[in-house]
């Protein structure tokens, strides 16, 4: 009860951050049918500018800290991105009228990570002043990528099964390069060898920390007018992507946050390290892994798997993913 | 200056194809290609131009166009192109009939 | 692969008629169309490409192009897109003649 | 003559703002044809960024504001922009070869409001010390959206008495929509909306409110190179396009500053409140109301209305409108 | 509505070729014309087209297309054009037969 | 000895300096293939702000500044870029199978200016604290215009000579005028206008220097990506091209120390200025060269000049250059 409550009075506080706001306005602006728009360019430049600033100060932080804590977190979180295809293999095949590969595209999707969904995750546990590990994100393309690759593997097996006589190889080493290659994890990746390599605590002051929150209420309202007029697509396949897309990111952010728990158990593992965690395994992909799953499943519906993710799973696991796993912290460490 | 018949083919396809697509072009003998970024509504959904934001900018459009000198080449490209890249994207193609000044400058058919 | 006979219309209007440009091309059960952004000059004024910036974006052109089995169903559009779009907004259309693969992609016609 | 004088002083220090500079900068490097160009993303981006901060800074003020205080003042917007439009149909009728949706489409224009200008009135006010009423700025929508409603309404009576046969209705409601989901008002009733419901204090000071003047400099940069480039536009009409558009901002601007002097005696409203209402009268509308009277009168000449109104009448209300309504504020009230 | 008859003429070039381009374009009567960024690959070099970063936007190409009644003006425009400009740049032309409607914006040939 | 271990020392500083570190980083990214990439309208005002920065402070403290100091170092400049011209000229002469119009090119594109090669002398030198004057930057046009003018002169001579019979005029002021309206001149002289003629003190300060550093860091990012995708470009000419971007970077910048240093005694140049003008030297002009010599030379291989410059001898005088000039103005000036 006392947890409920508090939920919910978080979940009253978090209506009125203005990350939220700003991805309920965009939401609203698109359904009132409104002409703004955001430039192509401002937005991947945004992107780029979010996750340079992440990867960046984990850079530098990295160098002081303890990696050999690291270890158990980041084998959480493969375990936790081949978890996620897994169960949804198991959930999408005992659903009725659902496309096999479809199915292992979108679980594929929300096995991977978002990187505008953890930079709100970010921003809020800064807000609430709750300590985690820099090299937290870090842990991104560790669940990221045996998602990606996990799903286009399993759908690959199946597509081969059915037709015997074309053989379609499956390359795990080029899903792994096309991830890597991908934008979002590129300029992760960048920032980190830049923050880790260079002095670059000053630019990073100066210039990629002041204009995070900014940027990201940007974002946010991106983020809000895709998810409206991606709805159309979601409409024109089955409806159990929808329900999935709701439900998913929950379940998935409450294993994180129990392997998360277990982590701090064995190695000390920080209570907003944990939080990490669950809103990586919440969030899904919306950078690059719906171009890596159109190019290794190419037969999928991209409009069941990107309607899914950006109409519904990405509003609910900001809106009330994040809230959830913050709250759950405050309790569970007692903060 | 004379004018010389040959042939255009267009290809209007998502734009994650485009290198699979040049590639074809390229092993067709053709000496060189056009590309302009599109957007358009077909079979599967609406794709945008990338002008706007977009979370999905790698699924908007490319129109290539691409003159060879004779019609067998060209059908050759277009042929190739259905069966190797639309079977799982979409897209389209289509010939058209053109005249070239110096021919030369095209494929060598 | 066998090539088909089909007609292509090219619409290149003020942006701000897009919408109702398409309404016309699916009313006459086209199937798809592909719109590029463009600038231009004719009768009104300059119209820029939305590249650089400009107090009236929503001035700039498109040209969309749409590929129909059959001149009726071309023509219609054409004359259509005339009739209700260009009493007082700047734009033209013209057709042309393609060969497509796969007909049944194309409009019912 | 001290009026005069003060006027002169000020106009001379307002040469020297370099807001005005920017904007007489970028007129001379169009017309030097430097290729020097401002991406239109980017345009499309500062745009979004300034109506954003007005928007945010207003919702967050109106909290604490006394709205009771806000009826007359935007009681007298509708009336300016009702006012301009019919001042406008007038004069351009007395007016030889002048096409009359032609002229009812640009005293529309003119009546309705530019976001740029008033941006650049907020930081000269900012900068004299002058106080205005945070709601003032949201007064925008009530003077612009009467004014472009009336004068499409006005172009398609006329045109319908024209060809009767053809029976063109005017769908009011449908103005409306178009003009709240233009790309400005958008930006502006988002912002106020966050503004006022969520805690986006931290987002303005932080992000849009120290950005502000400086993209204001390069949006000034973008206004001086189209106030050139459409001159060849605006030699494509009647010369009377021209001289309208030079004499209404000032005329429209001292209309209002009288009406927002009565709202000074009857309510209180704050000098910097008139002069803010002075400048929107005086503005014209630069980024939403073009498209909008495009599609409410098409058979109206866009060059007529857009060449008058980028090329004459923005410079003008910016370089001698706002320095004089400041400095009639100053010695009316006392400043 | 009617349909005519009449002669498209497109040309890719340098971007930085525009202006002379659309000089001999009106001087040779055509009313109007079309332009498209666009990038491509020929006997010189890769054109990218001008979305991503590049020191040199003035290289991507640009497709202008224009129409005109009769096919001596287009003959006389792409001969124009790659005798006066693409000796030292790159660049194609080509014409296309097409079918207008309202003749009289075209051309007076 | 005690030099060479200066200039090591610095050397390996530099390399963690995030400027250079962003370049490596540019080209690592292109090298493996990765998709990450900045929008080209990010990058042309990214570089008009850059440009507007360095324009605006000139101007400001020229205001105060003795310009008579000025003439020296600007003669110096036009020397110098007449100069790289005519020795580039000789070299190209002397090998084999190299085409006397790439030669002309290549020469001059070296003898102009890279506006962002200057911005990051500017914030070594900050960094650093040399002091050097305001007005050095804007040397930039007496360096830049002439090496592109002669450049073309001579090319053109040369192709009359060639066929007589077609008279190819060349029309100098021509020239001149299309490098100032380039974008890069364009902007730099802009804020220099502003910078000195309206009170830009405060937008400056506020908002062109806060976002320069940051800019900048993208921008070299920017500039790594294209060094190696133009490798292929470089790779279709004579390899002569690479070895002259290689060594002609820091040829050109040592002949411009030694008249800087001339300056300095004979009218008190500051150190600083010293290494600006060897750093302009030095460097290769990236935004408005190209063009200019592109309409100027149209027969000349854009991959031979774009090429060399791009892929070898913008890092060649961002990596090496730089540190060396700072270096040695440390010990020949004892700072
Ligand atoms: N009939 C058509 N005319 C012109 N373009 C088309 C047509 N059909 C499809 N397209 C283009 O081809 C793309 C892929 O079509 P589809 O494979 O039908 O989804 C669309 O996004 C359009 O750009
Ligand atoms: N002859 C032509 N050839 C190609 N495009 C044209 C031609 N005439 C007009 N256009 C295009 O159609 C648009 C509208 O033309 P107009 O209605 O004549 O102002 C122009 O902006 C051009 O993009
Ligand atoms: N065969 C072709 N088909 C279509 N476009 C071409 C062809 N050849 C060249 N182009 C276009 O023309 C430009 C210049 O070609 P080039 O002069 O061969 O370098 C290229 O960048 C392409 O955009
Ligand atoms: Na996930
Ligand atoms: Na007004
Ligand atoms: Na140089």
């Amino acid at each position: 009860m006392d947890f409920l409550g508090d939920f919910f009075l978080r979940f009253v506080v978090q209506f009125q951050s203005p990350t939220l706001g700003f991805l309920i306005g965009g939401m609203l602006v698109a359904a009132l049918g409104s002409k703004l728009k955001i430039p192509n360019a401002i937005y991947q430049f945004i992107v780029f500018m979010l996750l340079m600033k992440i990867g960046l100060k984990g850079g530098i932080e990295i160098r002081e800290a303890n990696l050999a804590a690291m270890a158990l977190p980041a084998f959480f979180s493969i375990l936790i991105g081949v978890l996620i295809v897994r169960v949804g293999v198991t959930l999408f095949g005992m659903l009725p009228g659902i496309n096999k590969t479809d199915g292992l595209a979108t679980a594929g999707l929300f096995g991977a990570v978002s990187a505008s969904t953890l930079a709100v995750a970010i921003v809020m546990l800064e807000e609430e002043a709750i300590f985690f590990e820099a090299w937290a994100p870090a842990l991104y393309p560790f669940m990221d990528i045996p998602a990606l690759i996990l799903a286009i593997v399993l759908a690959n097996i199946h597509l081969k099964k059915q037709k015997e006589g074309k053989d379609t190889k499956v390359n795990v080493w080029q899903i792994i390069k096309d991830s890597l290659r991908g934008s979002a994890l590129s300029a992760l990746i960048l920032g980190l060898a830049l923050g880790l390599l260079t002095n670059s605590g000053n630019v990073l002051e100066s210039f990629y920390e002041p204009l995070f929150r900014g940027f990201l209420s940007i974002l946010m309202l991106i983020m809000g007018m895709e998810a409206y007029d991606r709805i159309k697509e979601l409409r024109s396949v089955a409806h159990w992507y929808a329900i999935y897309a709701g439900v998913a990111p929950l379940m998935h952010g409450l294993i994180a946050f129990g392997l998360g728990y277990v982590a701090h158990l064995l190695v000390g593992f920080s209570p907003g390290g944990v939080v990490i965690l669950a809103v990586m395994a919440s969030s899904n992909s919306d950078i690059s892994g719906p171009p890596t799953l159109r190019a290794g499943i190419p037969s999928a519906n991209p409009s069941a798997y990107i309607g899914a993710s950006t109409s519904v799973g990405t509003p609910v696991s900001i809106a009330i993913g994040i809230p959830l796993f913050i709250a759950l912290a405050q309790i569970v460490f007692g903060l | 200056m004379k004018f010389y018949k040959a042939k255009k083919v267009v290809i209007i396809a998502e734009k994650i194809l485009s290198s699979k697509i040049c590639e074809i072009i390229e092993s067709n003998g053709a000496r060189g290609y056009t590309v302009v970024p599109a957007g358009g509504k077909g079979a599967h959904n609406m794709h945008y131009t990338s002008e706007r934001a977009s979370v999905v900018d790698d699924f908007s459009n490319v129109r290539i166009e691409v003159i060879v000198k004779n019609k067998s080449i060209a059908e050759s490209i277009g042929s190739q192109v259905v069966e190797n890249c639309f079977e799982n994207y979409s897209g389209i193609v289509y010939l058209e009939d053109v005249e070239i000044l110096r021919p030369d400058k095209f494929n060598g058919g």
